[in-house]
């Protein structure tokens, strides 16, 4: 074993040990090291003292400062709403049709309108208003069973659709089938003529033309193209909320004249500001139908 | 000083050293680890956190077997933008039923916390096989091999091994795994047991293949994360801790 | 200088095996690591083969360079270091030491392919399922008693500073690992073989996942890579060590500290703030101790700096320990909740562990092999030093291509995140930034080019080390008269 | 032994006294070299965001500006968005570059010139030599007990200090905001709270780091001077005393010649004269920062006893052994590796040139609609949506046209400006993002299948620059 001995670079002794000729000296610790790491732990300390720290069985310290997280961002979200407040309270103040033209304060209600959508609609409605097959109209394309216009939909969202509103837009398609108005042989036949319809087919000499013009047109006018006035669908395009393929169209017309379905939606201004149902109005006629 | 001196004593026997080391590296883990078990705010008291649907574990098993969590995190922090971006901060209710957890450390891709609702099925199954079909800039792999069909014949006994650590599976659950399974990719009647069993299961097929296939079960998983909770009915002090 | 006066000769094949090895599985490491990188830039280079993903190669990359080569790195310096500084031959002699080596490299090679065809724990590094897990714990025990009995058949008094740190990285490792792998096998269900649930979920996985994960880095890349510098650092230098002093505060304090930092991996997560708290609170506690491993390992060299100029493999011991202080410097800043919310999630990270792995860990291992292959094939020196410089050139310029891109995509990323419009709304969606990101993907893949080729001119080195070629390079002209 | 290093310590003392360095005055090219270096990069730092840049009526005025609010960075006629910050990139690249580069040739000179805690130390000490005197004087008063003057002499000393790093401080603030709207508000007190801090963080550390920690921060902290010297080789120009002529050393004495002996005179000019505090002579070591005040200290020192200069001298390790055995000495400059530095510095410098000399005035993001993916029409048409944003990266309103190729038939909408059509026109502020909803309708029958790609191309109305971009239309075939 080697002995403690001068090292002639540092004029350090050694500590007086030897492994496979490594020896080490006894230098004593940089002076800023040790206070550098007193400090980190000094100011560990304070911020146990301020903040949630240390646990026990059951609880925990919170802190002098009583932070938490998640309400840092309660604040944080108001100080948001508060810098959104000024485009809000301008939407506020004027008409639907004004905000359109206003280019920040239509980015504004279609922004925030689709947050509102999200949370309040899609589940419906689906994401961007895909609609749901059979149950929930789709509110990105061109048919709209309640008219597209900006007003149309403002008064759509607001009072919703066969709800307990007495705003609520109405209306029932008369059950043919069910209540013995058509029989079996005429639902097929005016199912066929529909399908011709909606197809651009050719529906001359169909037998159920005349049956679709004594029974349906007073709602879905002629030709079918719809009225909005009554929320009868188009049935000359090939857009069907009650469907599931291409194939099964002529199934559903026969069903639906039969025993029909009807959906409803709520009435909104039940729920939500008027500066809201503006801001999904403008949402809404965005996803591509709006007319 | 004296320390220096004393520290001979562990520097010459191996046992001291090594129940000095142990002694030391074993502070922190309990300090740090047993608590979550016994503090009861740890995890929130909220309603609506079920274990998963047979279909949706599949899926889940997918997930951790293609590595997803490498790319994508399943945890929204409390910060504006992550809320407004994904939607309510994540919750550590939300996922006590997961064994492992898949929050994740790097966001390559975005956050999968809430992805569940927020696009179609048939958006998600062009997605998983080829991202830029839909995503043009995306990075993501193509996931091609989804695309056969889901091995299910474990299902019931890796429920049981779920339940062991601590999901709680019910027996007429494993009993009707293979069933609610294959309702759960083929039915799109949302009045079927398996919907009764697994409240807010995304029901039907995924894909155009009438066969139950992994991207079923994918599709099944995604489009339930995040969505068991109704925020709307949680009141915040219930949740803020 | 000591000589061993043991009846037995060291035992040094075991030590060339892991040699070989390391060298092997480093290269196949970095280029896994560089393939996935091109991946990131490119995504048609995953193939649309179930098998060559990202998400599957990922944890091929991370456990061939963590485990396979700096596993190997540590088990061929420590099993050499502890036999040298303790003047005993290996407990159990060559033959145990190869059955660890094989135990030990055939499990890797398991792991991989079980990555591949997609059997997955699903925890970041601890990806192996339950009965490689296994395989692994027996063979460590192994490494355990092999390493622990040869330092009990030592024939000097005192236990040298570098075999404490290997002991409290075995000892540890062993510790998290059996902590984070408790799981439930499917098969005792009848399920398969290859797939099992976590004991622990949700939050109190997610704890115990990072204090394995982070103790991966503390330990198995720390702690180990420190022994490694504390042996080869002063024999490479001729130097004593600076201050043993300094080696006992800063041992204790770092394993005692680093234990408790793994929660800033879950800042603001749904994990409580208190855990949050602790974990950052103790990662800037562990700032100093950490420096206490750079300031021990450059002012042992600072007796010895002009080697600097002509010594490439001094070049990469003084490098690993710079970058070693730097990324222990920016890892405690990282930590703090502040920093943190906006670093994590992003390539900022990515950055702060390669500029630890690739600068750190890698060059104080290539340091050492540069310094153990002529030792233990009985060469003077390496085949050729110029090589060395060349390796240490282009390897430095990788780094730096790597994780220069990955700060700035990083924070830029992470800026991108949290910007607002003018209108209040969040200014960018997330596509858009991975859409900016693709520039810094092709920079760092260059990067990582450059360190492959970097460590192909050292297999080549090693190829002819072992041959027995000296290269005809004209003598490096010797210091400075001066003494 | 030298200075630096503690005495020799059995002792168990915890930690180290440091030992403060008090560097004797000198003269000479060196010193007056880094005279000049202080007062030059003082001066830029300083003065710089002064300087105005005129970029019209709504921009900052200022030259150098890193305008966070505004997320832009502004360097006299290169303005920066927040995703054209790779050019930082390519800066820090050059940087590192440029550091080994710098190394390679000569040595430490970003150390003992250039780096701000060099600068910034030799200010200090300048201002304690003012104030207190030279070498000598200051160490009597850190030994001498504490009197009035004593007080007097290091109350000044800190207050000039502590003066010295508010300047740093502040003038670190007035990169970030206009500086004379920033120093008006510091004035009058009115600035926010985080240019505050800023100058707290940044003047503290300049009178913690310059003050007291000192050529500590180089020994111990700085990782950048260990890549710097690894980085030499045996080429580069570092500090070297010439041992073969110096030694055997003795003092000179008075009519004794130097026939039989070393030239060095061991007058331990060159130990006193080191901010570091070590003896060159003891051959290259880790803390020397390669300033050069120890040449200008001996040769100052030679040329009183009449010898020749430059026994510590600034060359490469090849010379100083060339001339050891008498051979011609001779730089080498142009070596393997410091071309491969060059071209490497120049092929990044040249990229980013490139970059910023064909930066484009406009740039598009596009987001395709994923939900829905796409809408069938009433009239079986395809429609698709996207978000469009035109990023207007020069400071007047433009007009752009905006039309599509490669799917027949294909009709845009932009919503709340256009119902359709071929094309439309877009109205974008000069320094915006104006993000617009685009709708491309389709027939059915121009669709390949679920997927056909379509470009968007833009096209400015006043100079006809066009900007295309590749992105996809989908369809309902699969």
């Amino acid at each position: 074993m080697a002995s403690m001995e001068k090292d002639s670079v540092s004029g350090q002794y050694t500590t007086g040990h030897e492994w496979d000729g490594i020896r080490e000296l006894n230098t004593p610790l940089p002076k800023w090291w040790v206070y550098v790491f007193w400090a980190t732990v000094i100011w560990s300390i304070a911020y146990w003292v301020a903040m949630p720290a240390w646990p026990t069985i059951n609880d925990y310290s919170r802190g002098v400062l009583g932070y938490a997280s998640r309400n840092e961002l309660e604040s944080d979200i108001k100080a948001q709403k508060q810098a959104r407040s000024k485009f809000e309270a301008k939407i506020a103040a004027i008409s639907v049709d004004d905000v359109v033209k206003d280019k920040d304060l239509r980015n504004f209600a279609m922004t925030g309108g689709k947050v509102l959508f999200n949370d309040n609609c899609a589940p419906c409605h689906g994401t961007g208003g895909v609609g749901a097959p059979g149950a929930y109209p789709n509110l990105a394309d061109d048919e709209w069973i309640w008219g597209g216009e900006l007003a149309d939909l403002k008064q759509t969202i607001s009072f919703g659709v066969r709800n307990t509103n007495e705003n609520s837009r109405q209306s029932e398609m008369p059950k043919f089938g069910a209540d013995g108005l058509l029989t079996a042989e005429q639902i097929n036949q005016v199912a066929d003529y529909v399908v011709a319809l909606s197809s651009k087919g050719s529906t001359a000499g169909l037998p159920g033309e005349a049956i679709f013009a004594e029974q349906c047109v007073v709602c879905h006018q002629d030709g079918g193209v719809g009225s909005k006035d009554v929320g009868s669908p188009a049935l000359n395009n090939n857009i069907w909320l009650f469907k599931g393929s291409k194939e099964q169209v002529k199934q559903v017309v026969i069903n639906q004249v039969t025993n029909p379905q009807h959906g409803s939606m709520p009435a909104w201004s039940e729920r939500l500001d008027e500066t809201s149902i503006k801001m999904l109005t403008v949402y809404v006629h965005s996803l591509g139908g709006g007319k | 000083m004296s320390i220096f001196k004393h520290h001979a004593k562990l520097e010459t026997n191996v046992f001291f050293l090594a129940v000095g080391i142990l002694l030391s590296v074993i502070v922190g883990g309990l300090v740090e680890v047993v608590p979550l078990f016994t503090i009861e705010s740890t995890i929130e008291k909220v309603d609506g956190v079920r274990p998963y649907s047979p279909l949706e574990q599949k899926g889940r098993d997918i997930y951790v077997r293609e590595g997803c969590y490498l790319c994508h995190s399943q945890m929204v922090r409390p910060f504006k933008d992550e809320v407004e971006r994904y939607g309510h901060y994540s919750l550590a209710a939300e996922s006590k039923y997961d064994h492992p957890f898949q929050w994740g450390s790097k966001r390559t891709g975005p956050d999968l916390a809430r992805v569940g609702g927020k696009y179609t099925n048939d958006w998600h199954v062009r997605h998983l096989i080829n991202p830029r079909d839909v995503v043009p800039e995306s990075v993501m792999p193509g996931y091609p091999h989804l695309k056969r069909e889901l091995d299910y014949s474990t299902i019931d006994a890796d429920m049981k091994a779920l339940r062991v650590v601590g999901v709680p599976y019910t027996d007429e659950q494993i009993a009707n795994a293979k069933k609610d399974l294959v309702e759960q990719a083929t039915s799109d009647d949302a009045s079927a047991a398996v919907a009764g069993r697994y409240p807010k299961a995304r029901m039907g097929s995924a894909d155009a293949n009438p066969k139950v296939t992994e991207l079923d079960a994918m599709v099944a998983y995604l489009q339930v994360l995040g969505t068991m909770v109704d925020f709307t009915t949680v009141k915040p002090e219930k949740i803020a801790r | 200088m000591s000589t061993n006066t043991d009846a037995t000769p060291y035992c040094e094949d075991v030590v060339k095996k892991f040699v070989l090895a390391a060298t092997f599985w480093g290269v196949v490491g970095f280029l896994a690591g560089d393939f996935i990188a091109w991946q990131l830039a490119f995504p048609a280079l995953n193939l649309d083969l179930e098998w060559t993903t990202f998400g599957r190669l990922r944890p091929v990359h991370t456990s061939a360079v963590i485990f396979a080569f700096g596993g190997n790195v540590l088990m061929a310096t420590s099993l050499y270091t502890v036999q040298r500084t303790g003047r005993a031959s290996l407990f159990g002699g060559e033959a145990f030491g190869s059955v660890i080596f094989w135990g030990f490299n055939t499990l890797i090679v398991a792991a991989a392919l079980s990555y591949v065809l997609g059997f997955s724990q699903g925890q970041e590094y601890a990806e192996p399922e339950w009965l490689l897990d296994l395989w692994l714990t027996v063979v460590w025990v192994l490494y355990l008693i092999a390493f622990a009995g040869t330092i009990m058949k030592r024939r000097e008094p005192h236990i040298y500073v570098a075999n404490w740190f290997f002991f409290a990285m075995i000892l540890t490792i062993a510790m998290l690992h059996l902590g984070n792998n408790l799981v439930v096998p499917s098969a005792i269900f009848g399920g398969s073989f290859m797939k099992s649930y976590n004991l622990f979920g949700g939050v109190q996985n997610a704890m115990t996942q990072w204090w394995y994960g982070h103790n991966a880095v503390g330990f198995f890349l720390t702690a180990g890579f420190l022994g490694i510098m504390y042996y080869f650092v002063p024999k490479r230098a001729e130097r004593p060590v600076y201050s043993y002093r300094l080696s006992i505060v800063h041992f204790w304090a770092l394993i005692f500290l680093y234990i408790w930092a793994g929660p800033h991996h879950l800042h603001y997560t749904a994990l409580p703030d208190w855990a949050q708290t602790l974990g950052m609170t103790f990662s800037v506690m562990l700032w100093m101790p950490s420096w206490g491993g750079m300031i021990n390992g450059l002012m042992t060299l600072s007796g010895a700096w002009d080697k600097l100029r002509t010594d490439p493999v001094m070049r990469f011991l003084v490098s690993s320990v710079a970058f070693y202080g730097m990324s222990t410097f920016e890892g405690p800043m990282m930590s703090i909740k502040a920093v943190n919310s906006l670093s994590h999630y992003t390539d900022w990270t990515i950055g702060h562990v390669h500029s630890g792995a690739l600068g750190w860990v890698a060059f104080v291992s290539f340091g050492a092999l540069y310094y153990l292959v002529p030792k233990l094939w009985g060469r003077k020196e390496v085949y050729s030093l110029k090589l060395v410089g060349l390796h240490f050139w282009i390897a430095t310029i990788g780094i730096v291509l790597y994780i220069t891109a990955m700060w700035i995509s990083g924070i830029m990323q992470g800026l991108m995140w949290r910007a607002y419009d003018n209108l209040g709304f969040l200014q960018y969606s997330f596509i858009e930034t991975v859409e900016a990101m693709h520039p810094y993907y092709v920079i760092r893949a260059l990067g990582g080019v450059l360190f492959v080729l970097g460590s192909l001119v050292m297999v080549y080195n090693f190829y002819k080390t072992i041959k027995g070629d000296v290269a005809a390079e004209a003598a490096q002209p010797s210091t400075a008269a001066a003494r | 032994m030298t200075q630096a290093a503690p005495k020799p310590t059995k002792s168990n003392g915890l930690y180290a006294e440091t030992v403060t360095i008090h560097p004797r005055k000198v003269k000479g090219t060196f010193r007056s070299a880094k005279w000049w270096l202080m007062v030059v990069l003082l001066a830029v730092y300083h003065l710089a965001p002064l300087i105005r840049w005129d970029r019209g009526p709504d921009a900052p005025s200022q030259a150098i500006l890193a305008d966070m609010a505004g997320r832009r960075g502004y360097f006299f006629f290169i303005e920066i968005w927040p995703q054209e910050v790779y050019y930082v990139t390519g800066l820090l690249l050059f940087a590192a570059i440029a550091l080994f580069f710098m190394s390679a040739l000569a040595g430490r000179v970003w150390c003992g010139f250039l780096c701000w805690q060099t600068v910034y130390t030799d200010l200090f000490v300048l201002v304690e030599r003012l104030v207190v005197g030279d070498r000598n004087a200051r160490v009597k008063l850190d030994r001498d007990p504490w009197t009035i003057e004593k007080l007097w002499k290091k109350g000044a000393v800190h207050t000039l200090w502590l003066l010295i790093s508010l300047t740093c401080g502040i003038g670190f603030t007035l990169y970030f905001d206009d500086a004379f709207v920033t120093l008006r508000d510091l004035f009058t007190l009115q600035a926010g709270i985080g240019t505050w801090s800023a100058i707290a963080i940044v003047g503290g550390s300049c009178y913690l780091l310059a003050g007291f920690a000192r050529e500590q921060v180089c020994l111990y902290m700085c990782p950048y001077s260990r890549f710097q010297s690894a980085m030499f080789d045996e080429h580069s120009l570092i500090i070297s005393y010439e041992g073969w002529r110096g030694e055997p050393r003795g003092p000179a004495r008075k009519g004794q010649g130097f026939e039989g002996r070393g030239h060095c005179i061991d007058c331990k000019m060159c130990v006193q004269a080191c901010p570091t505090g070590i003896d060159i002579r003891e051959g290259l070591q880790m803390a020397c920062i390669g300033c050069g005040l120890c040449i200008d200290a001996c040769n100052t020192m030679m040329d009183r006893v009449g010898l020749p200069r430059n026994l510590i001298r600034y060359d490469s390790n090849a010379n100083l052994l060339a001339r050891e055995k008498g051979e011609a000495a001779k730089t080498k400059l142009v070596r393997p590796r410091t071309m491969i530095y060059t071209a490497i510095l120049t092929a990044v410098g040249a990229v980013m040139v490139f970059a910023l000399s064909t930066r484009h005035t406009v740039d598009v993001n596009v987001l395709h609609e994923r939900s829905p993916l796409f809408v069938q029409l009433s009239d079986g048409s395809i429609r698709n949506g996207y978000t469009y944003k035109v990023l207007n990266m020069v400071r007047r309103d433009r007009t752009f046209q905006l039309s599509t190729n490669g799917i027949a038939g294909a009709t845009v909408q932009v919503v709340g400006e256009t119902d359709g059509g071929t094309q439309a026109l877009l109205q974008v502020p000069g320094d915006d993002v104006t993000a617009f909803r685009l709708y491309v309708t389709a027939p059915e029958a121009s669709l390949q299948n679920s997927k056909t790609s379509l470009t968007l191309v833009l096209t400015d109305m006043a100079d006809g620059h066009v900007v295309r971009s590749e992105t996809l239309f989908a369809g309902p075939g699969r």
